[in-house]
């Protein structure tokens, strides 16, 4: 068949975002100033113009290109777009963690936008070759940022974790895959919608789906394959674990849509099943331990951890309802990552990253906007209204007791209350103690409005869910 | 004649060495490697098995791409390697437990 | 009339406000005339009312001054009953009022809080006409506490003595706990009645004669039982009856103007005057009348025996108080109310004089108040000394005065009625005449006569109290001897308390005492020849043989009996009983409450308790995090095991 | 009147809004974001008050509704209104919180500002809760309540304010987050987030108990009930005075009113059911905390037990309704109970506030809350022990004043549903006014023997002017209720023919 260029069309975002990456390559070999601000600023536009690029395509109806293996559709637009548009505030509290630890290399702007650009093909696969190859454009970039400060014992031992144990993850999501394909025969998504109507008790197709739903499950952290969550956090710089923790959840769930939904929707009752259990031992697991941390990144990793349990809870609810309420919860959860993870940036000194919860203590005194923006943190992340975090878990609650899964609610609100614990303890360091040292707290220009603005989109969108609610 | 069980017992047991390869292991990172090499090869011989007896190419292409894939792993692995030895000068598993809890 | 009674009541109350919120300004004489007017302003009108009802034509008036409020269906109002037995109790309470605020000038004059003295007694005077002219439960209620409320702030009013401030929380407590039961018995009024104006509740009350309440699963009992006895426990608690009279003999702590006026002559009375007002409740049961009854004759016997043995001259005429208000208790449960009201007002007027006398004696001895080191004081304090005899003749009853009459007339109707208890109340009230002539002579003739006050410094300054003290004693004196010739016609056997006290004519003792009666002079001479008349006078002169002939006598008898003299001393034990079981038990009850309840089950074991064990949960999970590699390895492959089992077995 | 303007709105937003201006005045300026505080809340005040001059007394359903979609997609809409239950609680809250502002002018030195911006915000979302119609609004208001509070006691608190208020903070979400499963549940049976349309929704009985012991955990730990009343002290104990003085006089409140306007009238039936065991959990409240607060040593723990014992009051009156109706010699008396619990809640109100006012302005001058560390007050400061005593002898149910209105009802209501209801409910006469009258006795009267006693100065004008309208306020509702009575009379009358109809229908 012939190839005519308007198949590119829907491509436009990522065509924008290869070409961007290209260019910053190049021109980072030749800039020669400490703060790379040229190919910052390409970098920020490249995803500006993507982003925009995204919202414009998108138009509510779904293409098919490239003989099936790429799909765009509103799903796919409304978490490219949050992608896009989220990866701006990574890359600034991203930049001034850099600078202040010396570490600021324009391989981290190439790996990071490879890395994007891994995720926006996962998001937009229509069969498991290029959700496999999106997935490892993605896998591996982060197990080289994780690595990236060469001379961190921490970072390579958290990269050498992370690699294997990612490719353990992605040898058994093959194993899933090729059993898929001999049961089915197919590899898109739609065909094995169709071939697998009949068959929901076929051993292959459930042993497939059960290796498919582990590699799903370890790209989202979820107990009991979330053991790395936890030391890649602790053990990454703070700006790469920014960027760990918040967009790739939002690809994770892009993968999971895709194969659960589109894919195998009529495996619903098995893969609903697997997810309860998934869902409630990463709550139960990822509330409880947090308490016991010290450091925040190891506790902020918890937290990661029980709000997984939270998305999966939207997933297995199997309602067109559930995954509006999954989609939303986790771009609230991703706007709240980069925000906490941001906010501790802003407190990193010359060469000494904060990640002791007791270094917290008094920012109210030193810095009120900083220590404001926590709090709506916090307290979004406890899931107390009026702030984002709460109408997330709302709809998902909705969505679970619509279903009539009751009792799952139930058991996901008790675990709740133990994690608002450990929320309003970073609080109480923040705003009810006193400062232990008395070092000035200094922020960079853009990095301080940007965290104002994370901050404050938690409370305006908390009183005004539905903006983003009904753009899903 | 080999019949499409007998492929999927072989890449089976491959798996399964592969995945006992990564957890029994004590000493060195590198048999760590290796293993998560053999567990992708296992699984191509499966796609292969498949693609053979359902006669359709589909599956021996995403074998090309895992074959590529594998390649770029191996080399951001043995990358990291590096790193770690340059920092820690040792490559044994069981040194790597600074970051628990 | 309605302006009237409001002036009345708003009088003392507006004098209260002004002397005590503005007393700065106002100043000590501003304070004294301030409520002096207004209390005599409310004495006057009060006389004027009473005389309405006693040659006027005047009859009864029940009107509301406002709704207090409007709850489902039950109305509670703020409104006057003026009637005959309102307008008795107004003029006694005025007058009593205006003669102890005349007396205060004189004995608080330098004392500090001066202004305030005066605006608390007005206050009390609101308070006490607020109690005594309602028309309805909830504003008898009202005045019940506020006087309460007054007499704890009178007693503590040396705020800086230890034993005041203790006393006056004793009597507050122990007034509240007459009003827990007072309480209980509008509640249950309100609930069969679904009313509270005593109007509309006695009509009804007849239909409820033989309504049965079941208070213990099983038991009934008659709810109009039920309903008196509650009531009447709000009178013990008020009018210091036997298991609650603990708190009047403390209340002497307070300066003596207030025990002459309020734990003599008028709060205490309030417990008679309500009893009196419920007679149609009380008529139709027979268990709380004769309940009343008991009570009020043991108090009148046992309290006035404590009276003997004590050396403090307040806390003698206090036991004194508390002997009498069991005679009008006593009188009451034999259902001859006109008898106990009487009693009442003839024991306001020489109770209030003997107080104010014996307030005059420690002027005179500069506040030492042990009359074991007073004596002949006759010669230095003439008017106090011929006041307090005539005063202490009239309390044990010689005929002629007034006493004679009300306590004869209470011994006579108890004796006529025929309920159960009756033959028991009747010897001891016979008994307490002489125990009342014994112990009120010992008083008298150890104070005033024997050969001077031992030390002679207290001797030179003896001397007659100021004229504001000694006219308030003699303007007293006067109706203490006439009072009781005048209007026992009209109280007990006439018609003046015919509307205001029901009496069911069964057990109308009064009106069978009222056929024997013809005038006071013949009761007179029917009285010499009963039993009382002879105790008295036996009770005067062992009085008059032991402290004047013989002194030794009095010690050798405490060495005899001396374990009847420590019982009596220790007031049989009730205080420290209370103070003991009560104060202490409800301390230790709270405390185990506390440590054991709030601090160790709930705080302990359930909140920090979950609160630890989720914390030590998190520190075992947190060694799940190994930090080894195949460690997670192998966590990945359970979990992939367990997936596995469940799904592809399983299924 | 200028009935299309948005009244409940401005009532709610207007301080919220304003709370975040005098936050944003900072510290630099105490005394303009002070000055600006005090504007806002007497701005508030005014604007409540044709809340109850233009209200209409005859009509038990809602007034001043406004009504537009919030989140179209889940049907949840900003939906607010008042009845006669709700009115006098937002009158009160705008009211306290005045008083608040100006009690807290001097006393708090660090970071002013945010100090009155939290009140201020709090008193919006506080008129919120009342004013919430919609059951998500109602719980967004219900939740972000506790974020104000939870910074009051945490930063302006005392030594030990952590523990406090993170207990404080996980006890009540502990309670309403239960409830938010629950008010989900509902939403898919009825289809509407419409607190009125779940009055009318037919539930099934075992439904009905499940719902009632979800909205009980809630609404208990708010009010506080027996069990779980361990927080208040602790919270009272560690709060500022002006925070204690809102915790007193409102946040308890809300759980009153939870019961009143969710508990009874969605889930009447189990209410029925489970009333014994309400009542019995009032009666423990009413005479185990009686004892309790009998042994404090530190004041404020002593006001804060008896505060518990007097809400047991309020849930006493609220839920002997079904026994009234079922005992056949009284023929009413259940809308008593209601309006008594009601009474209760507004004078507990001024009075709790007017006490930790008193204890505040002790702790002001000797920073002790220790009874055993004052003694013979009234020598030094006269004014200030005749009010102190006057709240005590409100607190202790004096009549003539509105503490004792409230009690007289409940305790005649409760006598017609059982005589031994009565008799335990009127036990705090006596325990209520032993440990009141007790403390007064150690605090205010006696000799001065403290030389740190003796340096006290009697209380300032400002000081005197929150006492003052508060004992002006206790007193006019203790002379004549009539007003507060008569403008909840329908609704509540209206709310207990609807509960006794059962719903177990279809």
């Amino acid at each position: 068949m012939a190839f005519d260029t308007t198949q590119l069309i829907p491509l436009l975002p990522e065509i924008i975002l290869l070409v961007g990456v290209s260019l910053v390559l190049v021109i980072d070999l030749m800039v020669t100033d400490k703060e790379r601000t040229w190919p910052f600023m390409l970098t920020l536009f490249t995803l500006l113009a993507a982003g925009c690029t995204t919202v414009m395509l998108a138009d509510g109806t779904t293409q098919v290109v490239f003989d099936g293996t790429y799909i765009r559709d509103p799903m796919s637009d409304i978490l490219k777009a949050s992608l896009l548009f989220l990866a701006v505030p990574v890359f600034i509290y991203a930049r001034e963690g850099l600078m202040k630890s010396g570490q600021w290399r324009g391989e981290f702007m190439t790996l990071t936008l490879f890395a994007i650009l891994g995720m926006m093909v996962m998001i937009s696969s229509n069969g498991f070759i290029s959700l496999y190859l999106g997935l490892e454009l993605l896998s591996l970039c982060l197990y080289a940022l994780v690595a990236f400060n060469r001379d961190s014992s921490k970072s390579a031992e958290a990269a050498m974790k992370y690699f294997i144990l990612g490719a353990l993850a992605s040898g058994l999501l093959l194993y899933g895959i090729s059993m898929l394909y001999g049961a089915t025969g197919k590899l898109d998504f739609p065909s094995i919608a169709q071939a697998v109507v009949g068959k929901e008790s076929d051993i292959v197709l459930v042993f497939g789906l059960v290796f498919v739903v582990i590699g799903l499950a370890f790209k989202f952290g979820a107990v009991p394959f979330h053991m790395w969550v936890p030391d890649v956090y602790d053990g990454a710089t703070t700006p790469v674990t920014l960027l760990v923790g918040s967009l790739p959840k939002i690809a994770a769930l892009g993968l999971a849509m895709r194969i659960l939904v589109d894919g195998l929707g009529e495996l619903q009752e098995s893969w609903q099943m697997m997810l309860i259990i998934l869902a409630l031992l990463s709550m139960a697991l990822g509330n409880l331990v947090a308490i016991a941390q010290e450091n925040i990144k190891r506790m902020l990793a918890y937290s990661t951890i029980s709000h997984v349990g939270f998305i999966f809870l939207g997933i297995l609810a199997g309602s067109d309802e559930g995954y509006r309420a999954a989609i939303f919860y986790v771009i609230a959860y991703a706007a709240m990552a980069a925000g906490a993870f941001g906010v501790l940036i802003a407190l990193d000194r010359k060469g000494l990253e904060v990640d002791q919860l007791h270094q917290l203590k008094g920012l109210n005194e030193k810095h009120p906007w900083l220590a404001g923006t926590m709090l709506l943190l916090m307290f979004s992340m406890a899931g107390v209204p009026p702030t984002v975090g709460f109408f997330a878990k709302l709809f998902v609650l909705e969505a679970i007791v619509s279903v009539g899964l009751t009792w799952l609610a139930l058991v996901a609100v008790f675990f709740s209350i133990i994690g608002a614990f450990y929320y309003i303890r970073v609080v109480k360091h923040v705003y009810f103690d006193k400062p232990t040292d008395d070092v000035e707290v200094e922020v960079g220009g853009a990095a301080q409005v940007m965290l104002a603005i994370n901050g404050l989109a938690m409370l305006a969108l908390g009183l005004f869910p539905a903006i983003l609610m009904n753009l899903i | 004649m080999i019949a499409l069980s007998d492929y999927l017992i072989v890449s089976a047991i491959l798996f399964s060495l592969s995945v006992a390869g990564i957890f029994i292991n004590r000493k060195n990172l590198i048999l760590l490697l290796m293993c998560i090499e053999l567990m992708l090869l296992a699984v191509n011989i499966n796609f292969v098995a498949f693609s053979y007896f359902l006669d359709d190419m589909a599956g021996q292409v995403f074998v090309f791409f895992i074959l590529t894939v594998a390649a770029a792993e191996a080399a951001i692995g043995l990358a990291i390697l590096v790193v770690l030895f340059r920092n820690r000068h040792t490559i044994n598993v069981q040194d790597l437990d600074t970051l628990k809890g | 009339m309605e302006t009237i009674y409001l002036t009345i009541v708003l009088a003392p109350l507006i004098g209260a406000i002004i002397a005590g919120l503005w007393r700065n300004q106002v100043g000590k004489a501003g304070a004294h005339w301030v409520t002096i007017i207004g209390v005599g302003i409310s004495c006057v009108l009060s006389i004027y009312v009473l005389l309405g009802f006693t040659h006027g034509d005047a009859e009864s008036q029940n009107l509301s001054l406002y709704t207090w409020m409007v709850s489902d269906g039950l109305r509670f109002e703020i409104g006057f009953l003026v009637d005959q037995l309102t307008a008795m109790m107004m003029a006694v309470v005025t007058f009593v009022s205006l003669m102890v605020h005349i007396y205060t000038v004189g004995y608080m004059a330098h004392e500090e809080g001066y202004q305030r003295f005066f605006s608390y007694i007005a206050l009390f005077t609101f308070s006490m006409l607020m109690l005594v002219m309602s028309n309805n439960f909830m504003q008898l209620f009202f005045g019940w506490e506020a006087v309460g409320l007054v007499s704890y702030l009178l007693i503590g009013f040396y705020f800086k003595k230890e034993t005041a401030i203790f006393a006056n929380l004793k009597a507050f407590l122990v007034n509240r706990v007459g009003d827990f039961g007072f309480i209980l018995g509008i509640a249950a009024i309100a609930m069969y009645t679904n009313s509270l104006d005593y109007a509309e509740v006695f009509e009804k009350s007849a239909g409820l004669a033989n309504e049965q309440i079941t208070v213990f699963p099983g038991t009934s009992w008659s709810l109009m039982t039920v309903i008196c006895v509650l009531l009447f426990i709000g009178a013990m608690g008020k009018s210091a009856q036997m298991p609650l009279h603990v708190w009047l003999p403390d209340s002497m702590e307070g300066p003596t103007p207030i025990s002459a006026l309020i734990h003599a002559a008028t709060m205490v009375t309030a417990g008679i005057f309500m009893v009196a007002r419920m007679s149609p409740l009380y008529e139709l049961s027979e268990t709380a009348l004769s309940f009343v009854l008991i009570i009020g004759a043991t108090t009148a016997f046992f309290t006035g025996l404590i009276g003997i043995v004590q050396n403090d001259i307040k806390r003698v005429v206090a036991y004194s108080t508390l002997s009498q208000l069991g005679y009008m208790i006593a009188a009451l449960g034999a259902s001859a109310y006109a008898a106990g009201v009487f009693h009442l007002m003839t024991h306001a007027f020489f109770k209030a004089l003997l107080f104010l006398a014996a307030g005059s004696v420690i002027i005179g001895m500069h506040h030492d108040q042990d009359i074991r080191n007073m004596g002949g004081i006759r010669k230095y304090m003439p008017i106090t000394w011929i006041t307090s005899l005539l005063g202490s003749l009239a309390l044990i009853g010689t005929p002629f005065f007034s006493g004679f009459f009300s306590k004869d007339a209470i011994i006579e109707s108890v004796h006529l009625a025929d309920r159960f208890g009756t033959n028991y109340a009747y010897y001891l009230l016979v008994a307490g005449v002489f125990v009342t002539a014994l112990y009120s002579f010992r008083m008298f003739f150890l104070v005033f006569h024997g050969n001077g006050p031992r030390d002679e410094h207290a001797k030179a300054h003896l001397h007659e109290s100021p004229w504001v003290v000694t006219v308030p004693l003699v303007l007293l004196a006067i109706p203490s001897v006439v009072i009781g010739w005048f209007t026992i016609e009209p109280m007990l056997f006439g018609e003046f308390f015919k509307d205001a006290i029901y009496v069911d004519s069964a057990n109308d003792v009064l009106a069978h005492m009222g056929e024997g009666y013809h005038g006071a002079l013949g009761f007179v001479v029917h009285g010499v020849m009963q039993a009382p008349f002879w105790l008295a006078l036996g009770g005067f002169l062992t009085a008059w043989y032991i402290y004047m002939m013989k002194p030794s006598i009095a010690l050798d008898i405490k060495v005899r009996f001396d374990w009847l003299y420590t019982i009596l001393d220790r007031k049989y034990g009730f205080d420290e009983l209370f103070q003991f079981v009560f104060a202490g038990g409800s301390r230790m009850l709270g405390k185990i409450f506390w440590k054991g309840g709030d601090q160790f089950l709930i705080d302990g074991v359930a909140v920090n308790g979950s609160a630890h064990g989720v914390g030590w949960l998190a520190s075992v999970a947190r060694y799940l995090q190994t930090g080894f590699l195949n460690h997670y390895a192998i966590a990945m492959i359970l979990g992939l095991i367990g997936l596995v089992g469940w799904f592809v077995i399983l299924q | 009147m200028f009935a299309d303007f948005p009244i409940l709105s401005t009532v709610i937003w207007l301080p919220i809004i304003g709370g975040l201006l005098v936050l944003g005045s900072g510290d630099k300026a105490p005394n303009v974001s002070r000055w600006l505080a005090l504007v806002v809340a007497v701005l508030t005040f005014l604007l409540s008050i044709p809340l109850w001059s233009g209200f209409d007394v005859t009509t038990a359903d809602m007034q001043f509704v406004e009504n537009t979609p919030w989140i179209a997609a889940y049907d949840i809409n900003y939906h607010l209104g008042i009845d006669g239950i709700s009115m006098p609680l937002i009158l009160l809250t705008t009211f306290i919180t005045i008083l608040v502002v100006i009690a807290g002018w001097e006393v708090i030195q660090y970071k002013p500002a945010s100090y009155m911006a939290a009140f201020l915000i709090m008193e919006g979302v506080m008129v919120g809760v009342f004013a919430a119609l919609d059951a998500m609004l109602f719980y967004v208001f219900w939740e972000a309540m506790l974020i104000p509070m939870f910074l009051i006691i945490g930063i302006w608190g005392g030594p030990n304010r952590v523990y406090a208020t993170i207990k404080f903070f996980l006890y009540t979400f502990l309670g309403s987050v239960f409830m938010l499963v629950a008010l989900i549940y509902m939403y898919f049976q009825s289809g509407s987030m419409g607190i009125l349309d779940y009055h009318v929704l037919e539930l099934g009985l075992k439904e009905q108990i499940l719902i009632f012991i979800a909205f009980f955990l809630a609404f208990a730990v708010k009010v506080p009930m027996f069990p779980v009343h361990t927080w208040l002290p602790d919270a009272h104990v560690e709060a500022p005075t002006g925070g204690s003085v809102i915790l007193a006089a409102i946040m308890l409140k809300i759980g009153g009113y939870g019961f009143l306007r969710f508990s009874l009238p969605i889930t009447p039936d189990a209410s029925n059911e489970l009333d014994w065991i309400i009542i019995l959990l009032s009666l423990i409240a009413v005479v185990y905390i009686g004892f309790v607060a009998l042994v404090q040593s530190d004041m404020k723990k002593l006001i804060a037990y008896s505060s518990i014992s007097h809400m047991g009051f309020v849930t006493l009156g609220f839920f002997i309704v079904f026994m009234i109706a079922q005992n056949s010699a009284a023929d009413s008396g259940a809308v008593l109970g209601l309006e008594g619990g009601m009474v209760q809640m507004v004078s507990h109100g001024f009075i709790s506030a007017a006490m930790f006012l008193c204890v505040g302005v002790l702790y002001d001058r000797l920073h002790s809350r220790e009874i055993s560390s004052y003694g013979g007050v009234v020598n030094v400061m006269p004014w200030f022990a005749a009010f102190m005593v006057f709240f005590a002898m409100s607190n202790a149910g004096l009549p003539g004043t509105s503490g004792f209105v409230g009690e007289l009802m409940v305790i005649l209501a409760s006598f017609r549903a059982n005589f031994w209801f009565a008799l335990l409910a009127a036990t705090t006469l006596i325990v209520g006014a032993a440990y009141t009258l007790w403390m007064v006795k150690r605090v205010v009267f006696g000799d001065v023997t403290k030389e740190s006693v003796a340096s006290l100065q009697d209380i300032n004008a400002r000081e005197a002017l929150v006492l003052g309208t508060l004992a002006f306020m206790v007193l006019l509702l203790g002379v004549w209720p009539a007003p507060l009575i008569e403008v909840m009379d329908v609704s509540v009358t209206n709310l207990l023919q609807h509960i006794l109809v059962s719903k177990v229908g279809g």
